[in-house]
């Protein structure tokens, strides 16, 4: 069970929100100006990392708000979490 | 505190129905946990009792604190900062303003049939305060039931499937947080030492009204 | 096999050789792919200057940790064609390999509990049958008939409203799979390096010429990844992505029961998915965590969860005790399908995105992705597979019909 | 009355002699006293025999006092049978009827009555286990304020010591020092002490996950509304693990023979239990603990003889006590054979050499108890549950913590701490260390001892334990050296397991199935390992996989060029939760039955009812499906209804739909980017139909979306959709688009929506709604008006249709759904209105070719594919759209939406059904399986009888479906094949006449 520190409602339980997968993948500004490669990657590729992960998750069962976390997958120690639209480094706690 | 109508508000609804007819109206509203009186009361004991507070009014509230035209004028209250906060009648006796998320607040206040003021009118009002800043105020009153649990085990009963901690020390009265009850989401709120409100939505209230049955048993 | 015996292994196994400077094929990942893989390389194509490294010890993943489900009624034709030919092979896999690995085709049965279901389990049977997979649609007195302790009650919160079975498949015996294909690999001239994990490739203009491991380089022809859930990490230090991601998947066993359960049940919707192996424990596999995590271990409410459907569909279960739970990383793709084919660097190859399901897939996957390699050029069994469907948007989406994992 | 009690010892012991609790064991009634377990019972009884051993049959006996116990099994009869319960944890209560088990358990089917619940509780400082060690950490957290939760599994406090209630402890004897702690920590406010609970489960985050026996021992029956067992949820600021440890025992011929124990298993029953195992005793040690109980064998009256593998003996201290006590203490000496098959008759004694080789002959010594000890296994479990690292100590011969997990502290034996002032002092300091991590200080008690001074101490207080892995037999082989009791495995299968090429102590475990049992290598796996160690050769272990992740370094490869690994260096196999094996309905808690999952109804669901509805589940809802009149089957009741809809008046339950209400000055920009088409210009008061796509172009939802006002919209989304659509919604705007100024909230339940449809629709509303214009020109098609109902409730009414005759949509704050339900009943009364369910409404909806997402559409279904090209714009972008300009949307052969109509007017094809080409078949008959696959060309997606058309028709998803318009297909189904005709999706109503009345 993960407890994960919203920025906006403090610690709650996994059970509470929802995952995004990983953080920090805009919507293409143009999609129709990607190749069907581009915008392939766009659509079915995102980064798998062993180590530190930066994430979407959204506290479905709190305040709504989509939010961003680093996660180590190995370890799932989260080391930072922080609101859309913020920078990792802004809020980020610990090491 | 009691709720009062915002002024100056021009409501089809309040407009078109006489005073007397409205009592008449809301005569024929059902809660959705009426059909349960009989198995809360019976489901209650000394050290837990169930009950539904029904009817109350509540306006679905999405607004920038700070920026929200005269919103807080009008409620006559400021919005709450943060997550727990009740901004107003904590114990549930009057209007109170739950913080939901930075910008999503739910009022709560008195049935209309206590208030006199219909939650059409009173959403429409906070709606016409809001102006055209960026939010919204929607009567979501029948959206949700509220549920009062209380007595000495009322926190055990909750304990068993809200993983929130529920200390006073975490959880002072008068505070309000959403969040699961088992697997169904709640509005959780604290209203006095040993009283408690759970507010599901009015799907699921016969579905929480047996669970939290269920988990009152052993302390009847 | 009686319940109270205990089995015969092999004397002998697989030998542990150190590693030789130089392969014909490098495989990397010693699961039941990557050692299916080398003993069809070895056995079918002549190559046996093979080496397949394993970070840690053999069939030590996902390998390790399946529910060891075996079935080959999936929905679209590319999928079921590739699991009914593994199926075939699952059907002479024992005297292949010379190896009792308790292949038991007790026949497996997916419920339905609604009227979405019951049309997404037909539609998948009448697909079946036409692309010659056995299967059936069971209705809830069948469904008890095949398993007595089912509850086909309606007072149930889902009642079993049916359900699809299939009576060729089954279940085998994990680990004895995987050592049946190191021991004839291993015999057929194949190295089985343990111990050794991969840290890097060696890549020169654009084709791969070796691997760095833990144990020193290792040159080779070819690169074939058979790492499941860790293949993005070894396609990033190959210099390309694959469209996976890596999530913690469960399962528990409970202690031994005299034989009660005679077949494999799986129900999407109230999400048990159980058999009783043949020394009694029930294994079932638990949900899928909704994050990425490398961490061979997930979260407990999932667990929690499964008992509950599993005590509701079993009231039989009730008393059971949960024995051990463990974790596997499974390698999710978008459309819950594999990927199968070259890569983007030359002499390099991927399998990955077996998800949930990839057990049933070893001899299979192994005879296809050998081919693939021995020729450079998909069999047909996996053409359809290659990371060029992501590009065409031609997926092959197992999940949106079908709806049933592992 | 202990008549029957033969070695129950006059004196002593944690037990109530005034209290004796009669026990049927397979059929035989035996006697014991409240305080005994099972075992205990029996053992007093001077029965050690339990069940035989799972493949080879062999008689065994209890082995130990505790939840390592690999024999003693029993399946409890009562309300639900539960099997493979350890004897030496069920406390005996009064109606206790077992069964000794041969190792394997046998499920109950019946039901199971008992009930059982969770509870979730936060704690400061959670304490695991309750001996010397987490009584004092508890006590010490206590007097800071903290919140403590202190969890133990024994029914009793105190541990290791209940087996030692006269050692003296800060000055009183340890029985009295449990009490007055135990006193302490209950008048504490904010301290919750727990027993028969067991910690089974640590995970991140310091989420401690314990099962409490709540009722069974009251009296075996559970009791109504008094859950039998409750997981505990317990998250911790801090964890204090005082788990104690495990002794093991030593590896020699025949040491299965029952009257073979664990050595502090024998101190434990003489002196907590006052039970007897054994008259004349030999004591068999590689460590100073098995002195303790030849002492107490001693003193209840047994002759004994301690044999202790190292030839140098006990440290000092417990060498002259041994003598004080007039012990007889051989040394360099083992067990190397029993006597006896069903019990110890006597034992073969032997010198061993250094490898455990017998030296010189064995002579044979009449006894009729085995005390072993082998040596301590830290009771590890839950530090490694949460990956905290072991390494191996070769003084204590043990796997020990190299340091606590964060936010957690070890103290006592789990930390290789074997004597008790030392654990009571590591508890104190690891109990104010944990205090005051979480915030509260606290003034350490006087006896605090530096717990780094105790580590020094370590092995100097508790002695060394002699490495003897396995002692060789009179004769060789190893075949009955059993390793691990309960898979009966002995080290001729761990041998066989190294010749076969296993190196891995993984490998090891599954080649042999060593610790996969119940007490999950508990017994057996520290010897395992050790074995290996003598096995494998330097140059075999090279290949050495790893052992458990993160153990010391010496566990991913041994030191080079040693001759043979280390223990560290094998490794352990992983530890898993849980700890000891729980019931699966304990973890089920009260979600089961009824309360498996949460069943939503609307407001009018009493009416649905008590008018015979039967229910379909869609999602969490429960949605009428159709409601059969007295004779009437689904198919005559749906045709009724069919009827009453397109030839009169009927209704419908919509509340499910999913309803959302957005407000912003962007709210169009915000909608035109996430529906295939626009919004933006859709008129006040007016409603319009939209589809949703994924990012890959395929339908995800749809609905109907109303323009409330210049800047506020109202969309409906599908029953299952609603919960997917808002996060949907607030995902884009707040991730994608934050700038967009528009915001949404649910209000799903805030509407009842009741359908009215048919012909004679609009006289129902004229009657429902007197102030409203409901004539054709008054309220056109796609339009909403506000108005007050006749009985004064207010209502938004929409004329939408989903089954194209004239229909309006009543919707109404849900509090007044069945008011204006009834109203609608009594208000169509006299056009016989008519209720319908989902199914009716499936059928004429199919009519017209409407889709149902999730039913004609998987996720790989575009809107075109659907024949809605009408709906996609090509004027602006949305999500979705990039996706189509990709090759596979431009094939030719995408499947497409067509109706089906079988040749066969009356045969209804089940949904699902597959369409093939004529002449694809071959020579398939449809009995059995064909020889090659045929190819198919989509499937059967909806189908029905149409009561308006008078035949049954289906909607199917066909490859160029709407090139093929006219031809003639084959539907495979059931083994039958039948014709079908390719139409025109939209079967009634082409011109769409009907929809205005
Ligand atoms: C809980 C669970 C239940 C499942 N149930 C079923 C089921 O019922 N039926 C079914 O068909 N499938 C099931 N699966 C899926 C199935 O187990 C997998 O799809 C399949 O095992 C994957 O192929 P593999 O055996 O080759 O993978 P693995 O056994 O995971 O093999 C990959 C190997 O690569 C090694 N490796 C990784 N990185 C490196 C490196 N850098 N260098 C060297 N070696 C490396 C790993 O150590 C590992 O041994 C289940 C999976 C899980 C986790
Ligand atoms: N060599 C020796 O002579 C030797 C060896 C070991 C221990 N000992 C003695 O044993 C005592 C050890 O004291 P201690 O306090 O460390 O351990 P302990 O054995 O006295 O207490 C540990 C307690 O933890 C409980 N427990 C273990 N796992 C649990 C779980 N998961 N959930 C709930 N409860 C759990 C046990 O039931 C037990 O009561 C000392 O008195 C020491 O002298 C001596
Ligand atoms: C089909 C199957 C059956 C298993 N049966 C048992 C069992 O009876 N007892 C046991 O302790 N573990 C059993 N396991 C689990 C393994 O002990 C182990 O947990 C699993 O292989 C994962 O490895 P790990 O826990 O060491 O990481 C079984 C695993 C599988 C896949
Ligand atoms: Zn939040």
């Amino acid at each position: 069970m993960l407890i994960i520190d919203c920025p906006n409602c403090g610690p709650r339980p996994e059970t509470e929100y929802g995952y995004g997968g990983q953080a920090h993948v805009a919507y293409p500004e143009d999609p129709h100006a990607l190749t069907d490669e581009e915008w392939a990657q766009y659509l079915f590729y995102r980064d798998n990392p062993k180590g530190d992960y930066a994430e979407r998750w959204v506290h479905s069962a709190g305040c709504r708000k989509w939010f961003n976390a680093v996660r180590d997958t190995r370890t799932y120690e989260i080391s930072a979490v922080y609101r859309t639209g913020e920078t990792r480094s802004e809020t980020q706690k610990g090491a | 505190m009691t709720m009062t109508a915002p002024e100056d508000t021009t409501v089809e609804v309040a407009a078109h129905v006489p005073p007397v007819d409205r009592a008449r109206v809301l005569a024929l509203r059902r809660s959705p946990a009426q059909g349960l009186d009989e198995e809360m009361r019976r489901g209650s004991g000394a050290a837990a009792r169930l009950r539904e507070v029904p009817f109350l009014t509540q306006v679905a509230i999405r607004a920038t604190p700070g920026r929200d035209g005269s919103l807080t004028e009008t409620l006559g209250l400021d919005l709450p900062t943060h997550v727990g906060e009740v901004a107003g009648a904590g114990d549930g006796n009057g209007l109170a303003v739950l913080w939901l998320s930075p910008d999503e607040f739910l009022a709560v206040g008195p049935d209309e049939a206590e208030s006199g003021v219909s939650p059409e009118a009173y959403a429409g009002g906070l709606a016409e305060a809001l102006g055209s800043e960026r939010g919204q105020a929607v009567d979501v009153s029948a959206n949700r039931t509220t549920l009062e649990l209380s007595g000495s085990r009322a926190r055990s009963v909750l304990e068993k499937s809200c993983e929130l901690d529920l200390h006073p020390r975490v959880f002072p009265v008068g505070a309000a947080v959403a969040t699961l009850l088992g697997s169904t989401g709640v509005i959780l709120w604290r209203t006095g030492e040993d009283t408690w409100r759970v507010m599901p939505r009015a799907s699921f209230a016969t579905h929480v009204v047996r669970w939290l049955l269920d988990g009152m048993r052993e302390y009847r | 096999m009686n319940q109270r015996e205990l089995p015969e292994h092999p004397d002998f196994l697989w030998a542990n050789p150190e590693p030789k400077r130089s392969y014909d094929v490098v495989i990397v990942g010693a699961g039941g792919h990557g050692l299916a893989t080398a003993y069809y390389l070895a056995s079918k194509h002549g190559i046996t200057n093979v080496a397949v490294l394993e970070r840690g010890w053999i069939a030590g993943g996902n390998m390790a940790r399946n529910t060891t489900i075996i079935r080959s009624n999936y929905l679209w034709d590319e999928s079921a064609a590739i699991y009914e030919h593994s199926l075939k092979l699952w059907e002479n896999l024992e005297e292949e390999l010379g190896y009792d690995v308790f292949f038991s085709q007790r026949g497996v049965l997916n419920l339905a509990h609604t009227l979405q279901d019951v049309r997404d389990s037909v539609r998948r049977v009448e697909a079946n049958r036409l692309n010659g997979v056995d299967a059936e649609w069971v209705d809830p007195q069948q469904v008890k008939e095949l398993c007595p302790i089912i509850n086909v009650g309606d007072d149930i919160r889902y009642p079993v409203m049916g359900g699809t079975y299939q009576p060729r498949a089954g279940i085998a015996k994990h680990d004895w799979v995987a050592w049946g294909y190191a021991r004839r690999a291993s015999e057929l001239g194949v190295d089985i390096i343990q111990n050794c994990e991969v840290t890097g490739f060696v890549i020169d203009g654009g084709r791969v010429t070796g691997v760095e491991t833990s144990r020193g380089r290792i040159n080779a022809g070819k690169v074939a990844l058979c790492a499941a859930g860790h293949t993005s990490v070894l396609s990033e230090l190959a210099g390309f992505r694959v469209p996976i991601q890596s999530h913690p998947l469960q399962a528990l066993v409970s202690e031994l029961h005299e034989i009660i359960h005679p077949t494999v049940v799986m129900s999407n919707h109230v999400h048990v998915y159980v058999s009783q192996a043949h020394k009694g424990e029930l294994v079932m596999g638990a949900g899928i965590d909704s994050y990425n995590g490398y961490g061979q271990r997930g979260s407990f409410h999932v667990i929690e969860h499964q008992m509950s459907a599993a005590v509701e569909l079993f009231p039989a279960f009730s008393r059971a005790h949960l024995l051990r739970t463990w974790g596997g990383i499974v390698d999710v793709t978008m459309d819950a399908s594999p990927v199968m084919g070259r890569s983007p660097v030359d002499g390099m190859y991927v399998n990955c995105g077996w998800g949930t399901g990839g057990f049933k897939a070893v001899p299979g996957a192994g005879f296809a992705y050998a081919h693939t390699i021995a020729t450079d050029e998909p069999h047909e069994l996996n053409r359809g597979f290659g990371l060029d469907r992501f590009v065409s948007g031609a997926l092959i989406d197992e999940h949106g019909a079908a709806a049933v994992a592992h | 009355m202990a008549a029957d009690q033969t070695r129950r010892i006059d004196a002593g012991g944690a037990i109530d002699r005034s209290t004796p609790v009669e026990l049927v064991v397979d059929g035989t009634t035996l006697t014991g006293f409240a305080g005994d377990t099972v075992a205990s019972a029996l053992v007093a009884n001077g029965r050690l025999r339990v069940g035989d051993s799972i493949y080879r049959g062999r008689p065994r006996g209890i082995l130990s006092a505790g939840v390592e116990e690999p024999n003693a099994f029993v399946l409890v009869h009562g309300d639900h049978d539960e099997s493979m319960l350890p004897a030496t944890t069920l406390e005996l209560v009064p109606g206790l009827d077992v069964r000794l088990l041969d190792g394997i358990g046998v499920l109950d089917q019946k039901p199971d009555p008992a009930e059982y619940d969770k509870m979730h509780v936060h704690a400061d400082v959670a304490v695991v286990g309750a001996g010397p060690a987490g009584l004092a950490a508890a006590r010490a957290a206590a007097a800071t304020g903290a919140r403590v939760v202190l969890l133990e599994q024994d029914f009793r406090l105190g541990g290791s010591l209940l087996a030692s209630p006269a050692e003296v402890v800060e000055g009183v004897p340890a029985a009295q020092w449990v009490e007055q702690v135990r006193a302490e920590l209950e008048a504490a406010p904010e301290v919750r002490v727990l027993i028969r609970t067991t910690a089974f489960g640590s995970y991140d985050n310091n989420h401690l996950i314990a099962v409490e026996k709540r009722a069974e021992h009251l009296d075996g029956t559970a009791r109504d509304g008094i859950p039998r067992q409750r997981i505990w949820h317990v998250t911790a600021a801090q964890v204090v693990l005082a788990t104690g440890a495990f002794e093991r025992p030593i590896v020699f011929a025949d040491n299965d023979v029952p009257g073979v124990m664990l050595a502090s298993s024998v101190t434990t029953y003489v002196r907590r239990y006052a039970a007897l195992p054994g008259r004349e005793a030999v004591v068999v040690t590689t460590n100073d603990s098995g002195y303790a109980a030849a002492h107490a064998l001693l003193e209840a009256g047994a002759s004994v003889q301690v044999l202790d593998a190292r030839d140098e003996g006990a440290s000092p201290v417990v060498a002259s006590a041994a003598q004080a006590a007039g012990l007889r203490v051989r040394t360099g000496c083992a067990v190397v054979g029993i006597d006896g098959d069903a019990s110890v008759e006597g034992a073969w004694v032997a010198r061993i050499d250094a490898e455990g080789a017998l030296v010189g002959d064995a002579e044979r010594v009449v006894c009729d108890l085995v005390a072993v000890s082998g040596g301590w296994t830290p009771n590890v479990s839950l530090h490694s549950q949460r990956q905290g690292a072991l390494h191996w100590d070769d003084d204590l011969a043990g796997f020990v913590p190299t340091a606590a997990v964060r936010n957690q502290h070890l103290a006592g034996a789990v930390r290789g701490t074997y004597w008790t002032d030392g654990c009571r002092a590591e508890g104190d300091a690891a109990g104010v260390a944990a205090a005051s991590a979480a915030g509260f200080s606290a003034a350490s008690r006087s006896t605090v001892i530096g717990a780094d001074a105790v580590a020094e101490e370590r092995v100097a207080r508790a002695g060394r334990t002699r490495q003897l892995w396995v002692v060789e037999g009179r004769e060789g082989g190893y075949a009955t050296h059993f390793v691990d009791l309960q898979r009966d495995n002995t080290a001729a299968d761990v041998l066989r397991a190294t010749g076969a090429g296993m190196r891995s102590v993984e490998h090891v475990k599954r080649y042999t199935s060593i610790s996969t049992g119940v007490d999950q290598g508990r017994i057996g796996a520290v010897n395992t390992i050790g074995l290996l160690t003598r096995v494998l050769s330097g140059d075999d272990t090279r290949a050495i996989p790893p052992g458990q992740p993160g153990q010391d370094e010496t566990a991913s490869g041994p030191a080079a060029g040693a001759a043979r690994p280390t223990p560290g260096a094998i490794g352990n196999t992983t530890f898993r939760a849980p700890f000891t094996p729980v019931a699966f309905a304990a973890l089920a808690g009260r979600s089961r039955g009824d309360l498996f999952d949460a069943a939503r109804t609307t407001s009018i669901h009493p009416w649905h009812e008590a008018h015979g509805a039967l229910f379909e589940d869609v999602g969490q809802w429960k949605r009428p499906w159709y409601y059969p009149r007295p004779g009437e089957d689904i198919d005559a009741a749906v045709a009724r209804e069919c009827r009453a809809a397109r030839e009169g008046v009927a209704f419908m339950d919509a509340t499910t739909l999913g309803k959302i209400e957005i407000r912003g000055a962007d709210a169009g920009e915000f909608l035109n980017r996430l529906y295939t088409n626009a919004f933006k210009k859709l008129a006040v008061g007016k409603a319009r139909y939209g589809v949703m796509c994924k990012p890959d172009g395929m339908v995800f939802d749809d609905g109907v979306v109303l323009r409330l006002a210049e800047d506020r919209y109202f969309a409906t989304t599908t029953t299952g959709g609603a919960a997917r659509v808002l996060e949907w919604l607030e995902e884009w705007s707040q991730t994608e688009w934050p700038d967009l100024d528009v915001v949404c909230t649910s209000v799903t339940e805030q509407w009842s929506t009741i359908a009215v449809v048919g012909p004679r629709s609009r006289e129902v509303i004229a009657r429902m709604a007197p102030d409203l214009d409901v004539t054709r020109e008054g309220f056109g098609f796609m339009e909403f008006r506000e108005t007050v109902l006749a009985s004064g409730i207010p209502a938004r009414i929409c004329r939408i249709t989903f089954s194209g005759e004239l229909a309006f949509e009543i919707n109404v704050p849900t509090w007044y759904g069945l008011q204006v339900w009834e109203d609608v009943a009594e208000a169509g009364a006299d056009f016989d209105i008519t209720p319908y369910g989902t199914e009716t409404m499936h059928v004429l909806r199919a009519e017209k070719a409407y889709p149902i997402v999730g039913q004609d559409t998987d996720g790989t279904v575009t809107p075109q594919d659907l024949g809605m090209s009408w709906i996609v714009s090509t004027t602006k972008d949305f999500v979705g759209n990039r996706s189509y300009s990709r090759s596979s949307h431009r094939a030719a052969d995408r499947k497409q939406l067509v109706s089906v109509l079988p040749l066969d007017r009356s045969l209804r094809l089940p949904e699902g059904a597959q369409l093939v080409e004529p002449g694809a078949l071959g020579d398939y008959t449809g009995e059995g399986l064909p020889s090659r696959p045929i190819p198919m060309l989509g499937h059967v997606t909806s189908s029905y009888h149409s009561q308006a058309l008078g035949r049954s028709f289906g909607l199917a998803l066909v490859k160029a479906g709407r090139d093929r318009i006219g031809q003639t297909l084959i539907a495979s189904f059931e083994g039958r094949f039948a014709e079908v005709e390719v139409a025109d999706a939209v079967l009634y109503d082409k011109e769409g006449a009907r929809r205005d009345g």
